[in-house]
C-alpha cells in the first residue's frame, strides 16, 4: 500500500499540516468571532449583554 | 427576546459580563481549561502516544500517519454535533416559535460549517498518503462534501432575507430539511461508490487499543470542548446582532411617532380633517 | 354591537421599518370609511393588516371578529382587498383571471360572469390576456375579482386611481351595493371630493399613527 | 351570505384546490407556451453541447447517457421551476394567494404536479433525443418509465419547496440551485444508476434505485404538505 511506501519524515510533513491547519482555522474563526462580537457588543448598552 | 437556551440566566457573580464583547467570567475560565486540555492533547497525540507500526500495530499499519485520526474524527464529530444542534434548534423554533432557538440554530451552522471544512481538509491529507490522490469520491468524503454545501446555502438564505420572523421561519424549515437529507445523501452515496468500486479502499477504522485509543477519546472531548467554547461567543454574537436589530426597532418606532406629531401639527394649521367624524 | 375593524394601538413592520406606530380605528359593520393621509403615513400597511397581510406585531387588532393578533390568517378567505398590484396572472385572459380567483375563493360561477358583465369585462375584452391590458382594464378585472368573491369586508386602496370617469362612477356604486348587501367598506383615496361624497366618514392617518375610535 | 353551503373534508378540499392550481397552471402555460418554446429546445441544447464537450464519439456518450440524460432534466428544472414561480411572485399574485383561501397544502400539491407533467414531457423529447443524437437503445422500459416517474416526483417536490421558499426575493435566481441541487444530489445518482442498468438490461440492480427515489420523493411530498403553509407567509 503507498503509506507503507512513504517515509517516516514525509508523515511528519503530513501530520504536521493537518494539526497545523486544524489549530490555525480554528483559532482565526474564534479570533474573527471574538472580534465581531465586541464591535457589536460596543454599540450594545450594558443591561442588553447579559450574557447567560 | 428569550435568552433561555443556555444555560442559567444570571447577570452577575461568575456569569459576571465582561464590558465590550462576547466574553464572561464562563467563557474565560472555560477558554483556559480548553487551552490546557488542547496542550495535554497535542502531548498524548503527538509525543506519547505510540506510531501504528510494529508489534502492537493494527491490521492498517498507519505508522505515523495515525496521528492524523485523533485530530480528523474529534473535528468530525463536531461537525455532526454542530449541525445536529442547529437541526435542533429548527424543530424547536418551529414548535415554540421563540427567537432564542432559531439563534442557536442560526450560530451552530456557521461553527458547523468551519468544522466540516477542516474536517474535509484533514480527511484530504490523510487520503493523499492512502490513497495518492487528494480526492477520491469516497462515499464519506463526498456526502460531507455535500452537506457543506447544503449548509452553506442555509447560510446564504439567512443573509438574503432581512425581516426576522421571516428569515428564523425559513432558515428553521430550511434546517430541518438539511439534516433530514443527510441519511438520505449518505446511503445514496454509499450505494453508487459501493456498486462501482470492488476493491475496497482502506477504512479510517482500524481497531485501536490502549494509549491509541486514549488519544483519540480525549481528542474527541477536547473537539466537543472547542465546539461549546465556539458556540459560547458564536452564540451570544448572534444575540447581540438581533438585540441590537430590535434596538434600532425602539428607535425607529419613536421617529415614527415624531413624524406623526409633526404631521398633525401641519395638518391642523392647514385645517384638514383630523381624526373620526360623524357618525357614531 | 361589535365593530368589524378594531385596532388598538397596532403597530406592524415592514421589514424593520415601523410602518404602522399605533393605530386606534373603528370601522362600524354598514360603514364605508374613507382613510386619508399623506404619502407613506401608513393607509396601505392599514389595509393589508385588516387583510390579515402584514402581522400586527403589538397591540389589539380585530377584524369580523377574529383576533389578527393571534390568527390572521383566519380572516383572509373573508375579506377583499384591492391594492396597488393587480393580483393577476398576464398571460392569463380576463375571463381566465376572474374564474379561477372566484372558484379558489369558492364563489359561484354566476357571480363570476355577473362581476365581469358588472364591470364591463364581457364580450371581446374577457379573451385577451391580462399583459395587453390597459392600467384601467386590470384595474376593472382586480374588482371583478373582489366582486365574485362577495367578501364581508372590502378593503380599497385607491379604488378610483387609473380609472375613467365611467369607472369612478362603478366603483362608487359597487361601494354603495357593497354595504347595501350588509358588508362594509374601509378605503383610501387621494381624490378628496369623490371621496368624501361616497364616505360616510374619514379618518386620517399620519405618520403610522391614527386615533379614530367609536364613542 | 358568502360563505359556500358544504364544508368538504381537509384532504377533500387539498385535491381540489391542487387540481385548480394545476389547471390553471396548465392553461398559463398553452397560452405562453414558455417551457415549450423555450425550456424544451435548451434541454435539447445541453444534450447537443454536451456531444460538443465529449467529442462525438459514440462510445463515450453511450455510455455517458444516463448522466446527461439526468444532468439535462436538473437544468431544465431549474428554468421550468424559475418560470412557474416568477409567475407566481409577479404583480401582487402571492398576497393574492394568501387571501384567496385556497388549502396550503392543494397549492403545494398543484405547483408540484404541474412542474411534474412539465418535466414528463421534458423527458420524453430528452428520451428521444438521446436515443437519435447519442445512439443509446433504451431496454427496460418498465423501468425507465418507473424511474422517470419516481424522480419526477421527487423534483418536483423539491424545487416546489425551494421555488416558494425563494420566490419574491432578490436573489432568488442565484439562491435556488444553490439550495435545490445538493439537496436533490441523491436523486441524480439514483436516477442515473436505475437508467444505467436499464440500458445494461440489468434490471434488478436498478430496482433498488427505483425503490430510493420512490422513499425521497414520497418524503420530500409529504414535507411539503405540512410546511408549505408557513412558507407561504410573508416574503
Amino acid at each position: 500500500m503507498a503509506m507503507l511506501l512513504a517515509t517516516e519524515s514525509n508523515e511528519w510533513a503530513y501530520v504536521a499540516s493537518a494539526y497545523g491547519l486544524v489549530i490555525i482555522v480554528l483559532v482565526a474563526y474564534a479570533a474573527w468571532t471574538i472580534a465581531r462580537g465586541r464591535r457589536v457588543g460596543r454599540q450594545l448598552p450594558s443591561e442588553d449583554r447579559r450574557w447567560m | 427576546m428569550n435568552t433561555d437556551t443556555k444555560g442559567p440566566g444570571s447577570g452577575a457573580g461568575l456569569f459576571r459580563v465582561y464590558p465590550g464583547g462576547t466574553a464572561s467570567r464562563g467563557s474565560r475560565t472555560f477558554g483556559i481549561v480548553l487551552a490546557i486540555a488542547t496542550a495535554v492533547f497535542l502531548a498524548f497525540a503527538l509525543l506519547w502516544s505510540p506510531p501504528d507500526s510494529g508489534a502492537n500495530a493494527s491490521e492498517n499499519q498507519m505508522g505515523e500517519m495515525v496521528r492524523i485520526m485523533y485530530i480528523h474524527v474529534p473535528v468530525a464529530n463536531a461537525c455532526y454535533l454542530a449541525f445536529f444542534v442547529t437541526a435542533l434548534g429548527s424543530v424547536m423554533y418551529l414548535w415554540k416559535k421563540t427567537d432564542g432557538w432559531d439563534l442557536l440554530a442560526a450560530a451552530s451552522a456557521e461553527v458547523g460549517v468551519v468544522f466540516t471544512v477542516l474536517t474535509l481538509a484533514t480527511g484530504s491529507i490523510w487520503g493523499h498518503i492512502a490513497w495518492g490522490t487528494w480526492w477520491e469520491w469516497d462515499a464519506r468524503l463526498t456526502s460531507t462534501l455535500l452537506m457543506l454545501v447544503v449548509y452553506l446555502g442555509y447560510l446564504a438564505l439567512r443573509r438574503a432575507i432581512l425581516d426576522p420572523v421571516v428569515r428564523a421561519q425559513r432558515a428553521a424549515i430550511v434546517g430541518l430539511i438539511a439534516f433530514a437529507n443527510v441519511p438520505i445523501v449518505h446511503y445514496s452515496v454509499t450505494w453508487w461508490r459501493g456498486l462501482h468500486q470492488q476493491a475496497t479502499i482502506s477504512r479510517f477504522d482500524p481497531t485501536i487499543d490502549g494509549l491509541k485509543l486514549f488519544s483519540l477519546l480525549f481528542g474527541m472531548l477536547v473537539g466537543v470542548g472547542f465546539y461549546v467554547w465556539l458556540m459560547m461567543h458564536r452564540f451570544r454574537l448572534e444575540y447581540a446582532e438581533a438585540k441590537l436589530e430590535s434596538k434600532g426597532l425602539d428607535v425607529a418606532l419613536a421617529e415614527r411617532r415624531a413624524e406623526a406629531m409633526a404631521d398633525t401639527a401641519v395638518d391642523t394649521t392647514g385645517g384638514t380633517l383630523i381624526g373620526p367624524k360623524g357618525t357614531n | 354591537m361589535e365593530p368589524v375593524v378594531s385596532l388598538r394601538g397596532a403597530v406592524c413592520l415592514l421589514g424593520r421599518f415601523p410602518a404602522l406606530a399605533g393605530v386606534d380605528l373603528d370601522v362600524n359593520a354598514g360603514e364605508i370609511v374613507l382613510l386619508q393621509g399623506p404619502n407613506g403615513a401608513g393607509k396601505t400597511t392599514v389595509l393589508r393588516a385588516c387583510a390579515g397581510l402584514v402581522p400586527v406585531v403589538d397591540g389589539e387588532a380585530t377584524v369580523l371578529g377574529v383576533d389578527l393578533v393571534a390568527d390572521r390568517r383566519a380572516v383572509r378567505h373573508r375579506v377583499g382587498l384591492l391594492g396597488h398590484a393587480s393580483g393577476l396572472y398576464e398571460d392569463l385572459t380576463v375571463a381566465d383571471n376572474v374564474r379561477f380567483w372566484a372558484r379558489a375563493g369558492r364563489a359561484l360561477p354566476a357571480d363570476a360572469e355577473a362581476a365581469m358583465t358588472r364591470l364591463g369585462l364581457d364580450g371581446r375584452l374577457a379573451d385577451v390576456a391580462v399583459a395587453r391590458l390597459s392600467a384601467g382594464q386590470r384595474r376593472r378585472t382586480s374588482l371583478a375579482v373582489m366582486v365574485a368573491r362577495r367578501p364581508e369586508l372590502w378593503l380599497l386602496d385607491e379604488p378610483h386611481a387609473a380609472l375613467d370617469q365611467e369607472g369612478r362612477d362603478v366603483v362608487d356604486g359597487l361601494m354603495a351595493d357593497a354595504v347595501a348587501a350588509g358588508a362594509t367598506v374601509l378605503f383610501a383615496s387621494h381624490e378628496i371630493d369623490r371621496a368624501t361624497a361616497v364616505a360616510h366618514r374619514t379618518v386620517t392617518i399620519a405618520g403610522g399613527t391614527a386615533t379614530a375610535v367609536s364613542a | 351570505m358568502t360563505e359556500p353551503l358544504v364544508t368538504p373534508s381537509r384532504s377533500g378540499t387539498m385535491l381540489r384546490d391542487a387540481a385548480l392550481v394545476l389547471g390553471k397552471d396548465l392553461r398559463l402555460e398553452l397560452r405562453s407556451r414558455v417551457i415549450i418554446n423555450q425550456v424544451l429546445p435548451f434541454a435539447v441544447l445541453v444534450l447537443v453541447l454536451f456531444a460538443f464537450a465529449l467529442d462525438p464519439d459514440r462510445r463515450i456518450l453511450t455510455q455517458a447517457t444516463p448522466g446527461l440524460f439526468w444532468l439535462a432534466v436538473l437544468f431544465s428544472t431549474l428554468l421550468a421551476l424559475q418560470r412557474s414561480f416568477g409567475v407566481e411572485a409577479a404583480d401582487g399574485v402571492t398576497d393574492a394567494l394568501r387571501l384567496s383561501g385556497l388549502d396550503p397544502a392543494g397549492i403545494f400539491l398543484g405547483k408540484a404536479a404541474g412542474i411534474a407533467v412539465h418535466l414528463l414531457a421534458l423527458e420524453v423529447v430528452l428520451g428521444l433525443g438521446v436515443t437519435l443524437f447519442y445512439g443509446a437503445t433504451p431496454h427496460g422500459p418498465v423501468l425507465l418509465v418507473a424511474t422517470c416517474v419516481a424522480a419526477t416526483a421527487g423534483l418536483a417536490a423539491v424545487g416546489t419547496l425551494y421555488g416558494v421558499l425563494s420566490a419574491g426575493m432578490r436573489v432568488r435566481d442565484t439562491l435556488l440551485p444553490l439550495l435545490m441541487l445538493p439537496v436533490v444530489a441523491p436523486v441524480l445518482i439514483a436516477a442515473t444508476q436505475a437508467f444505467a442498468a436499464a440500458y445494461d438490461k440489468t434490471s434488478g440492480e436498478g430496482w433498488r434505485w427505483f425503490g430510493l427515489l420512490a422513499v425521497f420523493g414520497l418524503l420530500y411530498l409529504a414535507i411539503g404538505i405540512f410546511a408549505f403553509e408557513p412558507l407561504l407567509e410573508e416574503s
